[in-house]
């Protein structure tokens, strides 16, 4: 019995030690990341992109819907016969 | 006609023990799982492939050059192997076996080239294992492919779900106690060293689990690895039980916040952070995290499209194969058919349950105190298994109200429990490696 | 001035052999053949571009670092090695060699460590053998990647045309005897295990080819695989004679019943069905052919697209880099410029028109007995040499009969004749290895 | 003499078993794989997919073809300019 | 208690020393460079990364089992490493660490042996040097990407600007002179071997410097590459200024005639010709040019697309990851923060100055002595880092004349300086390696 | 003193061998590069190609160029939602 309460001992120091560490971590993480985003906000401001980055060209929305999935069903068909 | 005996004796079928056959059967439900059920096929469906070919009989495609020798060879060279690890010449294979397990430097590189100049060499899974696991490289790549998947965007638009991510943890350590529990009840036989290793399976992530499972317990890889990919699949299942236990109908109906958009810089930032913080506390955890920041930065950073794509498919891809065999190949009966393993799947799945309560508990204790409203569904996304657990809690948080869209929100914990459970193996590795 | 001598005494013309000469000229007739006629491009360009860099006069890159001291080391570090294997300090370079060859494990770490002391290090080529071919990776992941190229549909419509991928393995075991003839009537000097490797040619298979000839005879490999490789190309030259005079016009025009569909599930339990077939009865052949159904279940279970798509594109083209560098590095003029490797082509060719004939022969037995018709062109496609020899019956068949379609029934013994070679490669490793 | 006559056994055996053991093989596999097929066909027949999986979009045939040239050109042309 | 300041005295903080914090600020500098600047971002991301997690204190990831378990291990390890490398037990760590570096190979591997009996490995970044560096297989692989990414038309179609390919290495001898000469004054203290891999940063080229710096001098080979790299970076800023000072007004205004087209064949012969050149001339640059003529003919020989496109793409960026960590791991503070690397940073700069200016000057007496007109500009971009000099010229002579495209002309010395550096490479490694 | 000598008379003796050997192998690369020109031009002169390899369909330039720019938009949008 001696050895096996001794393996029990170890047991919860890791569970002790373990979560306690994980907990003191994350936290450390919660507090450097919230600073971080301030910093960033301040000193670092990202100029706020106009238009989304991939905007498809300004097509008109009627025909666009129709002709995209002509496209679209195109390049698979396309696809399944040029396997990259 | 001594030529047609030989050819007899020496197939599969006259050598197959049942131990060999019931593995086979194993791989082949594995595949059954990977293919029909599709549980986590990119891992499952090698790992149960390499299960097969590792309980090929005679074949020795998992065994060293020595057990291949031990195995197979005749009377003359086991006697100089047995020899060779300072054995006389008599001894039985189980001794000869455990003699060359312990023996120093010189007495290994003795046995293993009386064995190649008898013509045995490492078997083909032998030589996968040693290159992708023993060396700890694959499971560190895919941690890196992950990394570079991996958006942390919704975790730094609302870093208190760090918090979720950490409690989550919990059913490492719990599982930890369980397995020791068992074998000071006489009922198992696992050192501390064991017990983290099955402990990790509660971390719901792969390559971290291996790589834990590699360090502290190789004997056990097989069942640890197969044990944690199946409950990552089996998450659907596990945890919606638990989500409804532990929260009232009117804390599902909750609605979170609209999540800031991030930037750029924010997304650059973290990964290095994080790696700073890892070299300043937790030095043991600087592999794992360390190529996982490495991933996450790639992606992030924008000027290195072509590594990070690379990453994230041709490497990983090439990496995951390998790694599947080599787990594949500890799929042994001896060290699979036995009831550790009966003891690892139990205890893998009350893993999964602890650490999903514990995440939720701790999101209702954190909606209590914190401002904004936190729907406690998110908290059991905190086990990690990207991006599974977080689907889990959009599913429930849609049945309970239809304008519910909490999958961003869930993303948060989901990652950040990859963090938890890479630090929680740091740890252990730490104290107990 | 000193300086000046030793630039010019080092230069590669001043050193060079006219074994070297030649063995650059094979090279480069090599990339004439890949490049020009598209012959097996993939293979025959890495083959004849590291054919020329293991000639090139005092780099050395095909020789390991013993190697390289002995031939560029002064007086003193000959001899040290000379010593270290055991022989006394005069001793000439063919007899140190020798020694070094057969010398125990002791001896030999000993030889390295003096050469590397001596700054002398393994050649670049030399590494890439060692990591691609000495370990067997490289065969292997090329088979696994063919295994995910392969559609074993029209087998599965029409399983009899195995009977013709069996025939065709025929040109396998006559060469064998061919090179034994040869060498007990004096002309040649082939051991049971140099015939073996030689017969393999006949399986018009590459990875096979080089597995097998790197396991029985690693200094015929170079002109083993140039052979294969070069026949494989030469298939719609040395196959239709031998059909035309084996087939009656009326057998080429017989016309083949539509194949039925095949479905998903049946294309899944195959790769399954034969592992476990090889597990039972040939565990010989268990890494030959259990990477080749991992590759081909990879491809049919639809779970595991990624891992396919990479087993089938960046892995192979990587891994083909390499093993055609490293075949390259066999092609020395010692090894390559001798009456064995006459023997070798002549040989080769002889394989592949019995292999043919073989194929077509038994297809006539098998459309007499059959209740289907059986047009006995498809029979030659059973020497594999996929998807060539498939290509070439259908050929021959539009050429009797417009109406005649025979590619997808070819396809059949085609593929058949892959899974026959590999057999039969696992058999000569058993009996012979 | 002896020697090589010795070689020429050893040839031909391995003939005789290396052609016998590749025919057994693979006669059971001709066995075994029909058997899974009536297997298949008996216990797990496939639902008959109706209409083929990457089927395209229910253009009308006409200016299909013609717009799936202009596209599989654009294609190229794209790819051509933006290689992967 | 006692598990809690374990905790602490083995944390990075409490252990960091002063030259780790400050090298892993030089690693947040150099990613800051690569991803705001874009400086070579493919490279020094990986490298600045490499350099970070290498100074992780208690980490050991960039050192060897045996310095791990000197580092980090207790007495009674330290001491039995001692006495493997024949010192006694009280010998201190500098004295066995020197004596570990002289080790003949049997107390190598004992020392090794101790050090992992007593559970101490290989750091991850040390086992990424020894397979990527050491080997030095990672810059051959990246060079035969880079052949495969090379277009000679421009060099074919005006052969003479092989001449400032051959000029603007002059930069590479005369820092060898340079820091001969610092050494002799006592300022600095470099071999001949560290002269000539500190030379070779003239090149402009990360394969041949890392390959060169790797053979000859491994211990600098971190300053080495970063300041090769940065320059390369730098050239649109180091250049302009040397070649408005050495050209002028007219001579930028010059317009040269249009490059004839180059055929396949053509394209396809120049890589075998200076692979037989290098075979006959200069063995020594085999393994370079050799690979890099290899990746050339892959690309224009048409028939091995999918090796071509591999080599370029998944094969070169895999390697490009983990070179730049292995280079990263020897960003280490003892072998970076000396005064040897301000010395090398500064010749550093100087061979990119003096090779532009040779450049130049040569380019002004080829237009003198020359039928058709070569504008100067161009000679700047035979110092190779391709294709940024190129673009330099480009752009300065568009400042000069509108209507003068000198891109494909530049384009010629740019690749011609490639062949130069490796040749000089060559020439290097043969009288001094 | 006498060491250092030494030294500088490596680095020199290896500047002058090294740029010597560098003109000498590139001049005779030169040379014989306009060797394997002239004999190509010569004796494998290459049929000159008419159109060039991968000219877009015969399509009317003006709805050509919109087509075109629609296309690429809908191959981006592609992209962007499979990514490979
Ligand atoms: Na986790
Ligand atoms: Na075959
Ligand atoms: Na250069």
């Amino acid at each position: 019995m001696m050895e096996s309460s001794d393996l029990i001992n170890e047991g919860l120091t890791l569970m002790v030690f373990g979560m306690g560490f994980v907990f003191v971590f994350l936290t450390l993480l919660v507090f450097v990341t919230g600073l971080m985003s301030r910093f960033v906000e301040r000193y670092l401001p990202e100029p706020v992109s106009a238009a989304p980055a991939a905007a498809p060209a300004p097509v008109t929305a009627t025909d666009d819907g129709q002709l995209v999935a002509v496209i679209s069903a195109a390049i698979k068909q396309y696809r399944s016969r040029h396997p990259r | 006609m001594e030529k047609l005996i030989l050819l007899f004796t020496s197939s599969g079928l006259f050598n197959l023990q049942f131990g060999q056959a019931i593995m086979i059967a194993v791989g082949l439900m594995l595949l059954f799982l990977a293919i029909k059920k599709n549980f986590e096929p990119l891992l499952l469906v090698p790992i149960g492939f390499g299960g097969i070919l590792a309980n090929i009989p005679e074949a020795g495609l998992a065994f060293s050059a020595v057990e291949n020798a031990l195995h197979l060879g005749g009377p003359e060279v086991i006697n100089a192997i047995a020899q060779a690890v300072g054995l006389d010449a008599g001894a039985d294979l189980k001794a000869i076996k455990a003699a060359y397990g312990v023996s120093d430097a010189a007495a290994h590189v003795l046995a293993v080239q009386t064995a190649v100049d008898a013509n045995f060499n490492n078997g083909m899974l032998y030589n996968f294992y040693t290159v992708a696991i023993a060396s700890g490289a694959a499971p560190l790549i895919i941690f890196m492919g992950v990394g570079a998947m991996t958006d942390f965007g919704p975790l730094l638009a609302n870093p208190k779900t760090l918090f979720l991510g950490a409690a989550a943890q919990f059913g490492i350590f719990a599982t930890v106690l369980g397995a020791v529990g068992l074998t000071s009840m006489g009922v198992m036989d696992f050192s501390i060293k064991d017990a983290a290793a099955i402990g990790i399976i509660g971390g719901a992530d792969g390559p971290t689990a291996i790589y834990v499972a590699s360090l502290l317990a190789p004997h056990l890889l097989g069942a640890i690895a197969v044990a944690a990919y199946s409950y990552m699949a089996l998450v659907p299942m596990i945890q919606p039980p638990i989500m409804r236990l532990l929260t009232t109908e009117s804390e599902r109906k909750l609605q979170m916040t609209q999540l800031r958009h991030i930037g750029k810089t924010e997304k650059i930032f973290f990964p290095l952070l994080l790696l700073i913080l890892v070299a300043m506390l937790l030095p043991d955890a600087a592999p794992l995290l360390g190529m996982f920041c490495f991933g996450n930065l790639m992606r992030e950073c924008g000027v290195v499209e072509r590594l990070s794509d690379t990453a994230q498919n041709a490497l990983i891809n090439v990496v995951t194969i390998f790694l599947g065999l080599s787990v594949g190949s500890k799929l042994s009966a001896d060290k699979f058919l036995d009831l550790n393993t009966l003891g690892i799947l139990v205890l893998g799945v009350i893993a999964f349950g602890i650490g999903t309560a514990c995440g939720i508990l701790m999101a209702k204790v954190m909606n209590k105190l914190s401002s904004t409203p936190i729907n406690p569904l998110i908290g059991s996304a905190g086990v990690s298994a990207v991006p599974m657990a977080a689907r889990v809690s959009n599913k429930l948080g849609l049945e309970a109200n239809p304008q519910n869209f909490l999958l961003m929100h869930a993303m948060g914990p989901n990652v950040a429990g990859v963090i938890g459970s890479a630090v929680a193996a740091g740890v252990m590795i730490k104290f107990v490696g």
